[in-house]
């Protein structure tokens, strides 16, 4: 492993909430890991599971998904109908051999900011001891 | 078995000869040995030509969404009805459901093993009770026919199709394995780098001719995601990459929709081992929500419905 | 040996967008190589695989004529993943091409008769490339009278809005353009195509008929002719089909043991009577 | 030129080969799977499976081959043409039928007008070494159409399995040029009448069952029959045996890109897709499998002969064998055949 490498993390945030916490992070300037690179979703259940494999497949480390807190789906029940996608793609990929912690998922609400810079960390801390990704990726 | 198929087609004979249906899928003695052929029967005097016996390889409700507008008999084992009601579940026959001829399963004998354990092409293969005899030009052996069994029917739990309208044959005692799918466990076992390595090695002899998608009856998109330009999500060469994200898709796609009837793996001509990958799936739905595809009619799909109560330990 | 498969660069000389509903975009390219250019022979009919790195290739009817030097026109129809790229592309920008490919209209079967020319639509790119090429003083004299039956759904889908005006101003062409749908300025007639060809009743004495656009349109236009006593032998369309090499190796564009890449995409009812019904 | 291969010599033979030559023969990745593929070790070789998965004409039309590379840079773009094979190839253990496949292909890919330069400069640079067909399968109908198990044509050299030996026979200018082999040694009198019986077990084997000869002129009758809206229904509508033909040669174009790089890409595709001729406004000339199992089976028999003289099929049976649902084409053929037509017994299934 190249001793500078930094890991590229996809963060895919529900417009709602997750996407206003990880703002509010910012105004709060709440430091997190420069690692992530956000892409804004209306909900965590838009999550397609080609989604994080596209991602993985083209180069990032990591993924993260992040949605309301259950109950709190501005949608009313996408983040249950995610939760399941989640659950079972988590458990697939893990079973293919794809290593545990390279696809997280969590619930941040609009008022975590504090929340989101610790989940962003934990997950950047995660992938990096995890190394470079090397199954999968395309190389080109 | 044989007075199974009889059975069969008497009644494939009746229900044509009363019109109750226009058409009947089943199978049929054709070319090859160990191998039947799917046989679409119009007439009462074709009931004739159907067979049953352990070479009944196909999952004939791949054959549906063809047929639609038809009134369609198909003649069903235990893994295929469940298709059946889970294709019912997704709304796929709106005009005429399906009249399912179920056919309780003695499970299949995997003729790629019975290839391997002979040294010849193989010219004859009858059933004789629990034995099959295997001819060839210079040879001729019986085998234990449990012993060649296909993986999806060793790991069986679903012989008796219960949903079916006409049932043959008596139902038999389902066994509850100790290892559901002894082939996950042992997959299981092993490291996450053994089992990517296994995985890629697996997929690497793939020639993208999809015939584990066409052959398999759950798989009915009008646009596969493989076939899709806007987005195009997926390079259409032989790169592994390329190769493994096919298959982690169509297999994840099975999720809460596989009877683990083993089409796709049987419909291989590279041998890729197939059935593991959604027989892990099939597992992980009944672990996490209690659900089996197709045993109860009316349970939704479960990616398709929640429970707030749904487990998130995995969640940050 | 040449490789067919490899473009020719060209350079995006001028665009413009041609139809109201934005959808038509006519690009004007230039050869990036003087060889290229000079090696560059076509007749009206034939087509050019354009080719843009990274998305793919999309045929297209050459809608200049041989006689106009130094430029080859192309006007796109946007609808799927390269023909939306060749709508984004911007001037100056590079654009590889193949060709020319096909075998273009029999342009020798038409001298000394009449030339009716029935488009439809935006298929109307290659029937400007010959009548362009008949007008043309060196080539003018070789038929006899021209007729255009040039239809839209409404004015503002016409392509080639200036080049018609000019047209309509020459006498030694007869064009007769029609809508479904008029505005208020509209002078032309209203009307379907086929009752327009019936109305004005062209003779098919020494006549071939070119017919080009959509398949509805085809389908009623050709009894009209029939009607007219044009015989088989002398209506000419130009077939569309989704394509890959241009060349007659990838196979899909065949219609029978007839490849419309090779072997057309120009072919005489009398030959289609001839093929399966797979198009 | 007649020779012989001491079978204890095969695997230094192959090794000296690869000295001069990239080697290309088949292998078995798993039991019961066999690819031809380049070789690395000459115990990879196994020629134990008669009709491999994958043919031979994945060595000159491989399934998946980069035309040519490119970069771009602002407007402007360079390609690179990736035709050029810098090493001479020997294919090695491939039966007759692929073989005269081989030649199939190259009448359409090697025009008057346009050469597929891939093809060609592949083609130029392989010496084919041949393998006869001592057991032909039962699924084999090469003499029927118009072949056989020992079809010398297309070989540059040819093999004989003999049991201890190889029974080699130099044909052509460039197998000539491995005459000087240090593992070929003077053929036995004895050897030629092996060979010969092997050839009139084979034959006999084999037979001419199949009516190949004169399909073309009855199916022009047969474009709109209705066979065509029975023979299709089985079909699921995959690849394999088109993938797996020795004589297809459909293909796809496609890019491929990563920001400025990419590469323009050609495919197997296949008649039997949807998506093979479905237009971009939505328009499909072959909108069912109907249509799509009679181009299948005119291009091979009809479409092919009329433009080449010959059928576009070798029987080698692949397609038979590894359909997954058993279409027999050899079936479709008995029962388009005028012959089997008047008294058809049999209903087509």
């Amino acid at each position: 492993m190249e001793k500078d490498w930094q890991p590229k993390i996809l963060a895919f945030l529900c417009n709602w909430c997750s996407y206003a916490g990880a703002d509010l992070a910012g105004t709060s300037r709440v430091q997190y890991s420069p690692n992530i690179r956000v892409i804004r979703v209306p909900c965590s259940g838009r999550i397609n599971p080609l989604f994080i494999l596209k991602a993985l497949q083209s180069g990032v480390d990591g993924v993260l998904v992040s949605g309301c807190h259950p109950g709190d789906c501005h949608y009313l029940s996408g983040n249950y109908a995610g939760r399941r996608k989640s659950a079972t793609l988590k458990r697939f990929l893990e079973f293919l051999g794809i290593e545990q912690g390279r696809v997280q998922f969590s619930w941040v609400s609009a008022a975590e900011g504090g929340k989101f810079s610790q989940v962003v960390d934990e997950v950047t801390r995660d992938i990096k001891r995890l190394g470079p990704l090397k199954k999968f990726k395309k190389s080109s | 078995m044989a007075m199974i198929q009889k059975k069969l087609r008497e009644k494939t004979k009746e229900l044509l000869a009363k019109k109750e249906v226009d058409l009947v899928i089943g199978f049929s003695d054709w070319t090859l040995p160990l191998r039947t052929t799917p046989i679409f029967i119009r007439t009462p005097e074709g009931a004739e030509h159907l067979v049953w016996n352990s070479f009944c390889e196909n999952n004939l409700a791949a054959y549906l969404h063809k047929f639609s507008r038809l009134k369609v008999g198909v003649v069903v084992k235990g893994c295929d009805a469940r298709s059946v009601v889970a294709l019912n579940l997704e709304k796929r026959f709106p005009n005429h459901p399906p009249l399912l001829i179920g056919v309780v399963c003695q499970r299949l004998v995997d003729r790629k093993k019975v290839k391997k354990a002979v040294k010849g092409e193989i010219l004859q293969a009858v059933e004789q009770g629990d034995l099959l005899l295997v001819k060839g030009e210079n040879f001729e052996v019986s085998l234990k026919r449990d012993d060649f069994l296909y993986p999806s029917c060793q790991s069986c739990t679903h012989r008796t199709p219960h949903q079916a309208h006409i049932l043959i044959g008596d139902p038999v005692e389902e066994v509850s394995l100790v290892e559901t799918h002894p082939e996950v466990g042992e997959f299981e076992r092993k490291s996450p780098e053994e089992r990517w390595d296994f995985f890629e090695k697996e997929t690497s002899r793939c020639l993208r001719c999809y015939a584990c998608r066409e052959a398999c009856p759950m798989c009915y998109c009008g646009e596969c995601f493989v076939d899709s330009s806007r987005p195009k999500w997926i390079e259409k060469s032989l790169s592994p990459s390329d190769l493994a994200f096919y298959h982690i898709v169509r297999a994840y796609h099975q999720t809460g929709r596989c009877s683990g009837c083993g089409a796709c793996e049987r419909a291989c001509p590279m041998d890729i081992r197939l059935t593991y990958l959604t027989q892990k799936l099939n597992q992980e739905v009944k672990d996490l929500y209690g659900f089996e595809t197709g045993i109860q009619p009316e349970a939704a799909p479960p990616l398709s419905t929640f429970d707030p109560e749904d487990q998130q330990g995995f969640i940050k | 040996m040449k490789n067919p498969y490899l473009p020719i660069p060209m350079i995006l000389k001028k665009a413009q967008i041609e139809t109201s509903d934005r959808l038509l975009r006519t690009l004007e390219l230039g050869f990036k190589n003087k060889e290229d250019e000079e090696s560059f022979r076509f007749i009206p009919g034939q087509f050019c695989e354009l080719s843009i790195l990274g998305k793919g290739e999309a045929p297209l009817g050459i809608a200049s004529s041989p006689t106009e030097k130094g430029f080859l026109k192309f006007t796109v129809n946007k609808a799927g993943v390269v023909t939306t790229a060749l709508h984004h592309i911007e001037e100056g920008s590079e654009i590889g091409i193949r060709g020319p490919l096909g075998n273009g209209y029999p342009i020798n079967l038409f001298e000394g008769k009449n030339l009716l020319v029935i488009g439809g639509g935006f298929a109307f790119t290659t029937l400007r490339s010959l009548v362009a090429y008949f007008l043309h003083p060196e080539h003018r004299a070789k038929v006899k009278e021209i007729t255009v039956i040039y239809g839209a759904r409404m004015p503002g889908l016409l392509l080639y809005k200036d080049e018609l005006l000019e047209w309509e101003r020459r006498n030694d062409l007869k064009l007769v353009t029609t809508v479904d749908w008029e505005d208020k300025d509209w002078k032309g007639k209203v009307g379907l195509v086929p009752n327009v060809l019936e109305e004005i009743a062209p003779s098919s004495e020494n006549t071939s008929a070119v017919i080009c656009g959509p398949p509805i349109m085809i389908k009623f236009t050709f009894p009209k002719l029939m009607a007219l006593r044009f015989p088989n032998e002398r209506i000419f369309t130009s077939l569309e089909r989704r394509m890959k090499c241009g060349i007659g190796k990838c196979g899909r564009c065949n219609i029978g043991h007839l490849y419309v890449c090779k072997d057309g995409p120009v072919f005489s009812y009398a030959q289609l009577s001839k093929l399966p019904k797979d198009y | 030129m007649k020779l012989k291969l001491d079978k204890k010599n095969f695997e230094d033979f192959l090794k000296s080969l690869m000295e001069e030559y990239d080697l290309y023969a088949p292998v078995q990745p798993v039991e019961g799977v066999s690819v031809f593929k380049k070789i690395e070790q000459p115990s990879e070789v196994n020629l134990t499976q008669l009709v491999p998965q994958k043919p031979a004409k994945d060595i000159f039309f491989p399934q998946s081959e980069v035309m040519f590379c490119y970069e771009m840079a602002g407007k402007q773009s360079r390609m690179n043409s990736m035709e050029e094979i810098k090493r001479e190839r020997i294919l090695f253990g491939a039966r007759p039928c692929d073989i005269e496949a081989i030649s199939i292909i190259e009448k359409i890919f090697v025009g008057e007008e346009y050469t597929d330069v891939y093809f060609l400069e592949k083609r130029r640079k392989t010496t084919i070494i041949g393998l006869g067909c001592n057991h032909p399968l039962s699924t084999c109908f090469c003499s029927s159409a118009g072949g056989d198990p020992f079809l010398r044509a297309g070989s540059d050299l040819f093999f004989i399995d003999l049991g201890e030996t190889y029974f080699v026979e130099l044909l052509t200018e460039k197998g000539a040029a491995l005459r000087k082999n240090r593992f070929f040694k003077e053929v036995d009198p004895n050897d030629l009448t092996l060979v010969k019986e092997l050839e009139g077990k084979a034959f006999e084997k084999v037979g001419y069952s199949i009516p190949v000869e004169g399909i073309e002129k009855r199916l022009d009758l047969m474009t709109e029959s209705s066979f065509w809206d029975r023979v299709h229904e089985k079909c699921i509508g995959c690849a394999v045996c088109t993938y797996l033909c020795p004589t297809c040669h459909c293909f796809d174009m496609v890019d491929e890109a990563l920001n400025n790089k990419g590469q323009r890409v050609r495919n197997w595709d296949s008649c039997l897709f949807p998506i093979y001729s479905l237009e971009t406004s939505g328009h499909n000339p072959r909108p069912t499998g109907r249509e799509r199992t009679r181009q299948r089976l005119m291009h091979k028999f009809n479409y092919f002969p009329k433009n080449f003289g010959r059928v576009a099929c070798v029987g080698c049976g692949r397609c038979i064998l590894y359909c997954p649902v058993q279409f027999d084409i050899r079936e479709a053929l008995l029962y388009a055949s005028a012959k089997r037509a008047k008294g058809l017994k049999r209903k087509f299934r």
